[in-house]
């Protein structure tokens, strides 16, 4: 499943304790399938967490999911954990950020400023976050995805 | 080392004592006045009873409120307008975290502001005579459910309130539930909760136990679901229970369905002790609901259709709300008779479905495979086989958050809809079996014209909610 | 004497050129206009086309509200929402009975006050213009339904108007309709509805024809129906029609319906020219439903559990609200998406039951007895044998109003739920098939412990709507 | 099916435009059964043609159905109709008699008002209309149908 691009590392995880995995279970595979070297912290994972493995890993990317509503107060200071860590990688976050039927882009821009990179809702595809890490991280698709993606 | 053998009196009196004294209400406990309590409820409220002479599935819905008027109220609603055979009591969040002082709180604003602060009816702290006073206004068997790792309070309490059936088990409410706790840890909590179960139907008050079937809900394949069945209906009876209800959550499948349920009330009777008298609970869809209750209607009804066919002794429903958490008790009510009218119209007719004989062969086969490993790794003994199994990786269940399992195993549907493995990672499974599941994803892989890849898993997980069973790929792929 | 032969092109000038005159509209109806229109329509507002290359069944509700303006919206509502493929327009009652002055009463009177004076959409009353505005408005084929007798008027304006498919025939919209309409009447009425399709059809403008297969709705044996339907077929054929969808009202017995489409398809085939391109729909229980929208979730589901597995080429489906009379349009989309969800999740499943071959073939040789007696009464003519078979009763409907059936034959479920005949008055069956049907019976009544009688009909007839598929005697008897 | 008492007369059917049929096929079996002479009239019956068939068969009984909630209007004057015919036969209706869910004892009386001796609801069993009718023709049941009832 690894492809031959130079392996960059992404630290994936539930925040807060929430025990949703199904969605962390085929992230890692679609971001396994797609050449990255994964780290999945799994479930009910604390801020401090997420900072030691992207610390211990070396990682580029910080992927936090969450699914049970609380999203907001779960990040609260998340990014100053990882600053104090000395963690310089890029943030995502994705899936039911807010309870109720809030505007999207109103969830974004709360997200924005907690300081995510970026921010998907939960109907994204794996896809569209792979095509985005590599945008942000400047890497390009192996032939093999690119056959994938078009055929 | 934990081994699977029952516990003595004297230590079974040990733990009793100090898990009573974790909570006040613990101190109400008094077992010779519980059996007194049980001995004086009527036949039509003696769970284990109702239950096993039933000539069709008997139907139960979930439903669980903070205070206790309401309960029963809610109980009552369900009961007549639902038409509700058997009827649940369903534990709230902090109970289920052995947090009973933040339970308190919840319900004391509830019992102050009438706000349902609380998402199940915490009975530790409504106490032996709350349970009582339950069980005496609702005229039918009730049963404890819940998801709680360390059940141990909340079983001595309730069984002494009068309830008489209690759903869970060391793995079934461990692995799907909670990241941290230890398999070894919930499974000695759980011989507690068997051997208490056991001491009363030593006295002849026969207190029906309930492992939950579904697991985590998510397509798993029924062969993983009925060795995690075996284990825990094993260390029951290992533990004196002898009335035991093994369960099964709906694919979707109906072929794959009732293949299961027959493989698991066949397996039951083969792996558990002739004295133990085993039923069989079938759980509506357990995965993501259409945004729709006409759609969920839908879903619903295919498992009042595939419960009619399979007759399990039980059928634990879903509302049309279900996609949006919990249902009103009008709509869990509609969930129950929809399912009502469905099992009704078809179950006088004889509907033989070809190829189940052959599913249920292929799924027994796989279950002792699984079973096998187990008592290897164990050398015999079940706990200490089911703890080496899952950190070996030879047991597993997909999508699990548990650090206990691996949850390396990743499900997928053939093209006819029946769940199979296709990241097997570890799992102790016979070569020949695996070529079965191969050959059955590679046959829908060809009719997708795409690999078998993850993405097959992704789409199948949304696909019911989607409107579909198998997740196709849409549009151009 | 009327047979089953073609009206010659100039009698159909003569009669189109009468009934026009019945009604102003009619003046409006201009054959070459309206060939024009219809080869204007785009591809998929084409009926018959859309129906006969579909790859599953598609799904069409009931509804009709007397303005031009609440039709456009309904069935757009019907489409968008309940996501239907094919869409309806019902014709209100008094144009049913030929009384478009009455119709326009209404019809003003609803575009006065707002109120939906009329039970349907008044075609005639429209007009041609009013028609081709609905056509155009709405985004998928409509069919006309309706239950008129005479047609012809109707079906002058409704083609013109730009609509190509229409519901109906001779017996199917006498028998059960209306008391006193002779069926020599009707055959002669529908032969024009029949030859003007014929006349587009030879156009290229291919008008697809539905008989109404339900009959009375209530426990009609499926040879029965599919006799009338192969009757109503040929005459239909024999005037130029090439697309026919034959119909069959769900019985609720899983394996007698699929069986019931299964013959149904294979003698419209067998009975029908080549030349005709033969479907066939499947009608969601026509009986009585329950007073209950949740149980009723539950019929309409068993009904798209027998599409899934049956693949008619079209499903007309029930709402939840079908105890109460019309359903709104909420109801009538739920109706459609539950039975979309049904369907979507069973159908890719191979779900092959036992018995339906014994079944389909059993259905297959009553319907032959009543072809083959159809025959001999009208030596070869299919219309002479038609009136001289309902005449000596040879042929019948069970509960049939009308004047021109017996109504003298009974049906009652056996003790599996498949509809058999009780009384079988007069109808011409062989000796062998009766002593299937009475050892059926005779098996219900000992599971019964009681007689074969009227009771068990009248027990029947109430079933589903009282919640059973069967009429078992309640409680002591 | 005709019992050894001696036979009676009764006339059955479904009044006004209502085509309802399902009822009086099976009120026509069970009376059949219990022993009666049955003259069913079918549906769409006009007061007229009740009065003729009571006074040429002789009737002892005449039982109306109704189930489309027109049942009043198709009512108004029929016990005169009856009269001028010079009928004097037992006269029930039965069926849904009224749109909408008025208290049934309201609709009873409404009947009884328009000359009704007795009203029955849907729900009501042929065995009590048969009862009814047996108690005011004063007629006992046969043998056989007691054995039938006690069964």
């Amino acid at each position: 499943m690894v492809s031959d691009t130079m392996s960059q590392t992404v630290v994936l995880g539930v925040i807060g304790s929430d025990a949703h995995v199904v969605g962390i279970t085929i992230l890692e595979q679609a971001f396994s399938a797609a050449g990255f070297d994964v780290v999945n912290l799994g479930v009910q994972t604390s801020q401090e967490e997420f900072a030691e493995a992207a610390v211990t890993h070396d990682a580029e990317a910080v992927l936090v999911s969450s699914l049970y509503g609380h999203a907001e107060q779960d990040c609260q200071g998340f990014h100053g954990v990882l600053e104090d860590a000395d963690v310089d990688a890029v943030t995502y976050i994705g899936g039911n950020l807010a309870v109720g039927q809030d505007e999207f882009e109103q969830t974004r821009r709360t997200f924005r400023e907690l300081g995510f990179d970026r921010v998907f809702d939960s109907e994204t595809d794996p896809e569209d976050a792979i095509a985005a890490l590599r945008e942000d991280l400047q890497i390009s698709p192996t032939e093999s995805e690119r056959a994938t993606i078009t055929s | 080392m934990i081994r699977d053998e029952r516990i003595p009196s004297d230590e079974l009196r040990r733990i009793d004592e100090e898990i009573r004294s974790n909570w006040p209400t613990g101190a109400d406990v008094d077992f010779e006045d519980a059996i007194e309590y049980h001995e004086s409820l009527p036949d039509h409220k003696r769970f284990a009873d109702v239950l096993e002479s039933a000539d069709k599935p008997l139907l139960q819905p979930r439903a669980g409120v903070p205070r206790l008027d309401d309960q029963i109220e809610l109980l009552q609603y369900l009961l007549e307008e639902g038409q509700a055979d058997l009827l649940p009591t369903t534990i709230d969040s902090y109970t289920r975290d052995n947090e009973y002082e933040k339970a308190q709180q919840g319900l004391d604003k509830a019992l102050e502001t009438g706000d349902d602060t609380l998402n199940g009816f915490p009975a530790v702290n409504h106490g032996v005579d709350g349970c009582r006073e339950l069980i005496d206004a609702v005229d039918a068997p009730i049963e404890v459910r819940h998801g709680t790792p360390d059940a141990r309070l909340l079983a001595a309490i309730t069984f002494a309130g009068g309830f008489q059936s209690f759903e869970g088990g060391p793995i079934s409410y461990n692995i799907p539930y909670t990241k941290r706790h230890g398999l070894e840890e919930t499974i000695e909590k759980w011989q507690f909760v068997d051997r208490l179960a056991g001491a009363y139907t030593e006295r002849g008050v026969r207190i029906n136990r309930e492992p939950f079937g579904p697991l985590t809900g998510t397509l798993v394949p029924p062969s993983i679901a009925i060795a995690v069945m075996l284990v825990e209906g094993k260390l029951a009876a290992t533990q004196g229970v002898r009335s035991i209800t093994l369960g099964y959550g709906q694919v979707g499948n109906v072929v794959q369905d009732v293949a299961a349920l027959n493989a698991l009330k066949k397996l039951g009777n083969e792996y558990l002790p002739d004295e133990v008298v085993v039923t069989t609970v079938f759980h509506e869809w357990m995965g993501g609901f259409p945004p729709d209750e006409a759609r969920a209607n839908g879903v619903i009804s295919l498992g009042g259709m595939t419960a009619a066919i399979a007759q399990p002794d039980k059928v634990i429903t879903k509302s049309p709300q279900e996609f949006q958490g919990v249902p009103t008790k009008e709509a869990n009510s509609a969930g129950l008779r929809t399912t009502r009218q469905v099992i009704d119209m078809a179950i006088e007719q004889k509907i033989d479905i070809d190829g189940i004989e052959e599913e249920q062969d292929l799924i027994e086969r796989e279950t002792r495979c699984l079973m096998d490993t187990i008592f290897e790794h164990g050398d015999g003994d079940v706990v200490q086989g089911t703890l080496k199994a899952f950190d070996s990786g030879a047991l597993d269940v997909p999508f699990a958050p548990s650090d206990s399992a691996r949850g390396a195993v990743l499900p997928a549907r053939d093209d006819d809809g029946r769940v199979r493995i296709f990241e097997w990672a570890d799992l102790a499974m016979d070569d020949d079996i695996k070529e079965i599941h191969r050959a059955r994803l590679s046959q829908r892989a060809d009719t997708e014209g795409r690999d078998q890849s993850f993405r097959m898993v992704a789409d199948d997980v949304d696909a019911i909610s989607d409107g579909k069973l198998i997740g196709r790929p849409q549009g151009d792929v």
